[in-house]
């Protein structure tokens, strides 16, 4: 039953994992078990290394329930209900396609699947329950209603394993499946169209989301769910360089988000508090912390020196390649606006006045902590520096599903005909800003006056007091509800839509008890009656 | 050796039980495992018919071909477990006695190819199913026996209508020579014993517009018996009626209409649970779910689909067993079934239990109901049947739903009470547990004998 | 001859019948009731079956007559009380 | 009483159907051409060669589908065995239909044996004349009955003895059937000489089956009159 086969892909997928899932084994948390994190490991491994489709499955529904009892050792009754429905109901389109396949092309192993004698109505059906189960997985509209509430409640190191590795296992299938399965040649391009505004929309809601959120790890995850929703977008395009970029970006991300979260579990871990509105001020506590955040922020938002510029330059490029204009404009938009929340994460949490008197006792961060954030920084850094270290493995990937290898011009150079970039050159010209502005601000430091405590507003006449919040982090981004379009993004909600369909459910499962509290008597009639119809009907 | 073993030896235990009053529960399991002893015996000697007190077709014939084969050690594996589980108690001899009977009427139900000695099976296993539910001994448990002894009677009236039809059209009682002559009775009065049939054993196979007694007959009864009543009694009667109905060689209509009331019968079950507030009637809800998917799959015709449904047969017994044995256990703590007794007590072996369970009636992999269902839905798409497909699919989502609801309201709610589990029943639900991991890893050997099963049971009674 | 004793006998079967279940008193019912058994005793001696005539005898007519008196008395005085 | 009270609007239904649920019954049944059942033909011709029992419907009964009459059997001890639980029992047990009557005590002292006596005959006949196994065991148990009636509280039961006998008859037919197994025939199937048709010692294995049915009968109705004339009384409770 078990059959695995090693790929490239798997390969790609599965270093990720191993990294993430090692570096995670050094950061304390008081909600471990080795049972469930050794089985979400198998499931993933299952996932990443099978060679059919019930493998596949396998490792996916484990990974569904493991997953499931992680979080429940912290969220509330309502976040798990919300997670399994819609994990469970992923897995089971994913079953539900897996016997359409089955039942179209008689075998679920990926090499002996032959889409050339099946009809398009099949395959398009085949598609969809496919895009249905990874939109779930991976939090695209208007699926992404379990996402926020289980990455923000699970325990601070499982968030860390849901953005990173979990929400990637939807990519995976995504190539997978559309790349190496059903090839490009049978899928229906308007579906295709569809998924790419789909993953560019939830990119922008998820992005405005973010900005108007409160809490540090729900920020993260709508963040989260913006960028997977750049990935399923540019996988969409199929071509070569959107594959590398989709490629690319899933790592960078995938690191991105190890780093964030573990820092922002370090300050929850420390503070014991996780929205901005009680946190901020934290720089000279935490200095090491912040330029970690920093880092990690950098890449998150696509900001030159560092990994997420160069996937996101790839990005670009695979768009005006494509000639996707309007595409790239709706992605620059989003990518635009995620500055806005990546500096609420800075602002908020380090910088302004300390919200907390009890700051000053604040303990210092355990060592632990800096495990997975160091080796994410360094990763970045070298990612976006020396994008040539990764980009044969990724060019090992796009030969072994068939595509044209991106070219390859020294371990610096990243890019294809149409468009490159030197990272070396760039991180050596930003290297340079940077040393500037530094040595421009250590001069200024010494003319600034050091405030004595928190509430020392020296510029200021009147003194606070010591209830007064004045750190206005948290409050940034409000003011961008006044835009028209924005407001209706913040105003609605999935919400309402799937109350609805819970709330029917409940009715419908109100009237149907009914029918098994009858009495004896009118038992009997039920009976008698139900007899005499089927009797009438056949008798006539 | 002979096969009426099966069903004499558990009625003389039950009536010699004056002279060992006290050590009734070890006469229990001596006779259980003798039965496997002799379904052991007769592994290698399948399939083969035997004729009871006279040497000619006149009289009543039992046979034990594949499938019935699988029913019987089905059974008996439940019923010794049930017997092993339940050695402790001492004071309970009336189980005993009863159940032992219940056996060998669910036995001879199996092993009967004979529709009036059926019709005498059907009567023993359903009386002492009104004695079982009544054994509780307060107000609710009399009024669910006497509730599902009159619901229990009308089955038994269409039964027998049915199966007097049937004698005075063909002038047989044999199942193969009934089956051979069936098409040439009046069209009226084949529809009519149809029809008769299905209702009797629609009301005991629990299937939709009859099976309204169900929850209330399951919350009255004993946890420990309901168990034996999801794992044991409604397989039986789904046995006879599928093997009936695949001897007389209904038309594809009647399938259909099967298939139809089977997937209401699974929708409107699952539906119900939902909000449920009671964890017994909430297993009971799901044991009609899942009888109504082995209603439609066995109405299918289509050999990969009746050997999933088998699979899922002995999947469901195992699951249904350890959830109300684990219920029971709940309860005793608790005294109460309700959805917040169940999520304020502390076990985390308990706990894996329930969940096991959950997930594997869910049919989630890596557990036994995962290849169950999996079987089913590729036989169905090799019919072309995907509507059916999705709809299962559909339905298993409510399933999913409250299952998980219960999960989450034990894991998030205060604990007010720690079980201890006496290590006798530790070990007999671990086994339990084992049984479906195991099967769900490998499931060959098994599938493989459910395939022959399955052949067995479509091709229907065809000895003498 | 037989055929008139049969004709005889069914209709009063039949009026006995409608007796048991119009009677307001519950014990008359079981006595009409135990009447019933009766001559359905004669019924089956008449369309020779002596077995099963002998059966009716002592369960219908006599054992099910005592059975539904006695619980008659107990849920009657439950009743009462 | 107006009429909507004493027919109520289910009740009106209720006939409705059940007519309507006749009618349809009846046409169906009325139309069917019926062939004739053989069943019944076959075992009557072969009934004189493999059972030498004058009755006939004693051999379908304890030979030809002996395992129904087992089945039967069981079924007789569950609904009794049933009832049984569902009865509380304790010290103060008394019997509710009790007549003190002098004359008819004499009466039924001498009756008693006689019905006994007349039972066992009926089921020691069972293979030559009518009647048999479970006429003759509820015969017995009417005499109890008679007892029950007659003396009330002072007529004791042992209790021991009527559960013996009840054991000890249900496994001796099982037992009887399994030897025949034994004995190289099927269960139940004839071991012994079959003699000659007319004789009391005739027939084989049938009346040794219906002797231990007779008595299985009459044990478990005499227990079952017990259970309903002997109970606690509700006015004491």
């Amino acid at each position: 039953m078990f059959n695995f086969e090693i790929t490239a892909l798997g390969n790609m997928f599965f270093g990720l994992t191993v990294l993430v899932f090692v570096s995670l084994f050094f950061v304390p948390n008081k909600h471990r078990s080795v049972t469930l994190y050794s089985l979400l490991f198998a499931s993933l491994a299952c996932i990443f290394y099978a060679s059919d489709l019930i493998t596949l499955f396998i490792g996916w529904e484990i990974m569904g329930w493991s997953s499931y009892f992680l979080i429940a050792k912290t969220a509330d009754k309502q976040t798990l209900q919300k997670y399994i429905v819609f994990n469970i109901g992923g897995a089971f389109t994913l079953l539900g396609a897996i016997i359409l396949i089955y039942g179209a092309c008689g075998s679920f192993v990926y090499s002996e699947l032959d889409f050339s004698a099946v009809p398009s109505g099949q395959v398009t059906a085949i598609t969809i329950l496919l895009l249905l189960t990874l939109f779930v997985k991976s939090g695209i509209m208007p699926f992404h209603y379990w996402v926020v509430d289980s990455y923000s409640q699970s325990n601070d190191l499982f968030s860390a394993v849901l953005s990173a590795i979990i929400s990637k296992t939807g990519v995976f299938a995504f190539i997978l499946i559309f790349f190496q399965i059903i090839t490009v040649q049978y899928l229906q391009t308007p579906i295709l169209e569809v998924v790419a505004w789909l993953g560019v929309l939830t990119s922008i809601i998820a992005t405005f989301k973010a900005i108007n959120e409160d809490e540090a790890k729900r920020l993260l995850a709508y963040s989260s769910i913006a960028q997977v929703g750049y990935i399923v977008t540019i996988l969409s395009i199929m071509g070569s360089l959107s594959l590398e970029a989709a490629l690319y970006h899933t790592v960078i991300h995938t690191f991105v988000k190890l780093l964030l979260f573990i820092n922002v579990a370090a300050i929850i871990y420390v503070s014991k508090q996780h929205r901005f509105s009680t946190l901020g001020g934290l720089l000279y506590k935490y200095p090491l912390n912040f330029i970690l955040l920093v880092v990690g922020i950098i890449s998150l938002a696509g900001m030159p020196p560092l990994g997420g510029f160069s996937s996101k330059f790839l990005i670009y490029t695979a768009l005006l390649e494509e000639h996707k204009g309007l595409l790239l404009a709706a992605v620059l938009f989003s990518s635009a606006s995620a500055f806005l929340y990546c500096y609420k994460l800075v602002y908020g949490i380090y910088l302004g006045q300390p919200t907390n008197p009890k700051t000053e006792a604040y303990p210092r961060i355990p060592l632990r902590f800096y495990v997975p954030q160091i080796l994410g920084a360094v990763i970045l850094i070298t990612l976006g520096t020396i994008p040539g270290v990764i980009v044969p493995m990724f060019n090992g990937i796009l030969g072994s599903v068939g595509f044209e290898p991106v070219l390859y011009r020294g371990v610096f150079v990243l890019g294809s005909d149409f468009a490159s970039f030197n990272g070396g050159v760039v991180i050596g010209a930003f290297g340079l800003i940077f040393v500037l502005i530094l040595l421009f601000f250590v001069r200024l430091k010494n003319r600034s006056v050091k405030p004595k405590d928190r509430l020392d507003i020296s510029y200021c006449g009147e003194v606070p007091r010591a209830d007064v919040n004045l750190h206005y982090g948290y409050g940034m981004g409000r003011e961008l509800s006044r835009i028209g379009l924005i407001k209706m993004i913040l105003s609605r909600s999935s919400h309402a839509l799937w109350q609805r369909v819970s709330t029917l459910f409940g009715d419908l499962s109100g009237i149907t008890q009914k029918l098994y509290t009858l009495s004896a008597q009118n038992m009997g009639l039920v009976i008698f009656a139900f007899f005499t119809i089927l009797l009438y009907m056949g008798v006539k | 050796m002979s096969l009426v073993y099966f069903i004499a030896i558990p009625i003389l235990a039950s009536f010699l039980t004056p002279f060992y009053k006290n050590y009734l529960r070890f006469v229990s399991v001596l006779v259980n495992i003798l039965l496997a002893g002799f379904a052991a015996f007769f592994y290698s000697r399948l399939p083969l018919n035997e004729f009871i007190s006279l040497d000619s077709p006149l009289s009543i014939i039992f046979i034990l071909d594949y499938v019935s084969f699988f029913f019987v050690s089905l059974f008996i594996g439940v019923m010794l477990f049930f017997s092993l589980y339940s050695i402790k108690e001492k004071n309970n001899t009336a189980v005993f006695v009863v159940t032992n009977i219940f056996t060998s009427g669910a036995l001879g139900l199996i092993l009967s190819a004979d529709i009036f000695n059926i019709y005498i099976f059907f009567e023993i296993a359903s009386i002492s199913a009104y004695i079982l539910t009544g054994l509780n001994r307060d107000k609710v448990a009399y009024s669910g026996a006497i509730k599902y002894m009159i619901v229990g009677a009308v089955a038994s009236i269409f039964l027998l209508l049915g199966i007097m039809l049937m004698y005075l059209n063909l002038g047989y009682l044999t199942l193969s020579s009934i089956g051979a002559g069936f098409h040439t009775m009046d069209k009226g009065i084949q529809y009519l014993v149809l029809l008769s049939l299905f209702i009797g054993f629609g009301i005991k196979t629990e299937i939709l517009p009859l099976n309204f007694w169900v929850a209330d007959i399951y919350q009255a009864t004993p946890t420990k018996i309901a168990a034996l009543f999801s794992a044991v009694l409604s397989k039986a009667y789904l046995f006879v009626f599928f093997h009936i109905l695949y001897t007389l060689k209904v038309d594809a209509p009647a399938l259909l209409f099967l298939t139809a009331i089977g997937l209401l019968s699974f929708a409107v079950a699952e539906l119900s649970a939902l909000r449920s507030k009671d964890v017994k009637r909430i297993f009971a809800y799901s044991t009609l779910g899942q009888l109504g998917v082995l209603f439609l799959a066995l109405s299918s015709a289509n050999v990969v689909v009746v050997s999933g449904a088998l699979f899922l047969i002995l999947v469901h017994s195992i699951s249904k067993l350890m959830l109300f044995f684990s219920l029971d256990l709940v309860e005793k703590k608790m005294h109460s079934t309700r959805v917040e007794a169940f999520a304020g007590f502390r076990s985390a072996f308990l706990f894996t239990i329930f969940a096991i369970g959950f997930l594997s009636l869910l049919g989630i992999p890596p557990f036994a109901g995962f290849i169950a269902k999996l079987t089913i839905l590729k036989g169905f798409a090799s019919m072309g049947a995907y509507g059916i497909v999705g709809a299962i699919l559909a339905i298993s989502l409510v399933e999913a739903t409250y299952f998980f609801r219960l999960l989450s309201a034990n894991q998030r709610s205060k604990k007010t009470a720690e079980i201890k589990v006496p290590l006798l029943q530790k070990i007999m639900l671990s086994l339990l547990a084992l049984a479906i991991l195991y099967l769900g890893l490998f499931p060959q050997g098994l599938l493989d004998f459910c395939t022959d099963a399955a052949q067995t049971l479509i091709q229907g009674v065809i000895h003498v | 001859m037989i055929g008139v004793l049969i004709v005889i006998i069914f209709t009063a079967l039949t009026v006995i019948a409608f007796w048991v279940v119009s009677s307001r008193d519950l014990s008359s019912s079981v006595i009409y009731f135990m009447a019933f058994g009766l001559g359905s005793t004669v019924l089956y001696v008449l369309f020779s079956a002596p077995d099963v005539a002998l059966t009716e005898a002592v369960i219908g007519a006599g054992i099910s007559g005592v059975v539904f008196l006695v619980s008659l008395l107990q849920t009657q005085t439950k009743e009462d009380t | 009483m107006s009429l909507k009270k004493t027919v109520g609007l289910k009740t009106i239904l209720t006939a409705l159907l059940i007519s309507f649920m006749s009618m349809l019954l009846l046409g169906v049944i009325m139309n069917a051409a019926y062939t004739h059942t053989s069943l019944g033909y076959d075992l009557l011709k072969i009934n004189t060669i493999s059972t030498q029992s004058a009755n006939a419907v004693t051999s379908v009964v304890t030979y030809f589908r002996g395992l129904d009459t087992l089945g039967e059997v069981t079924i007789l001890f569950l609904s009794i065995f049933g009832i049984g639980i569902g009865i509380e029992r304790s010290d103060r047990m008394k019997t509710i239909l009790g007549y003190d009557s002098t004359l008819l005590k004499i009466g039924t002292k001498v009756l008693f044996p006689l019905i006994v006596l007349f039972g066992l005959y009926i089921i020691a006949h069972g293979h030559l004349s009518p009647g048999g196994g479970f006429q003759g065991g509820v015969i017995i148990a009417s005499g109890f009955l008679l007892m029950f009636l007659a003396y009330g509280d002072s007529y004791d039961l042992d209790h021991k003895v009527l559960s013996l006998f009840e054991a000890l008859s249900g496994a001796g037919f099982i037992l009887v059937g399994i030897l025949a197994a034994l004995a190289g025939g099927a269960f139940l199937g004839n071991m012994l000489p079959l003699g000659v048709l007319g004789k009391l010692f005739s027939s084989g294995i049938l009346p040794i089956i219906y002797i231990f049915v007779g008595l299985k009968v009459a044990a478990e109705i005499t227990v079952l009159v017990e259970y309903f004339i002997r109970t606690q009384d509700a006015r004491d409770a």
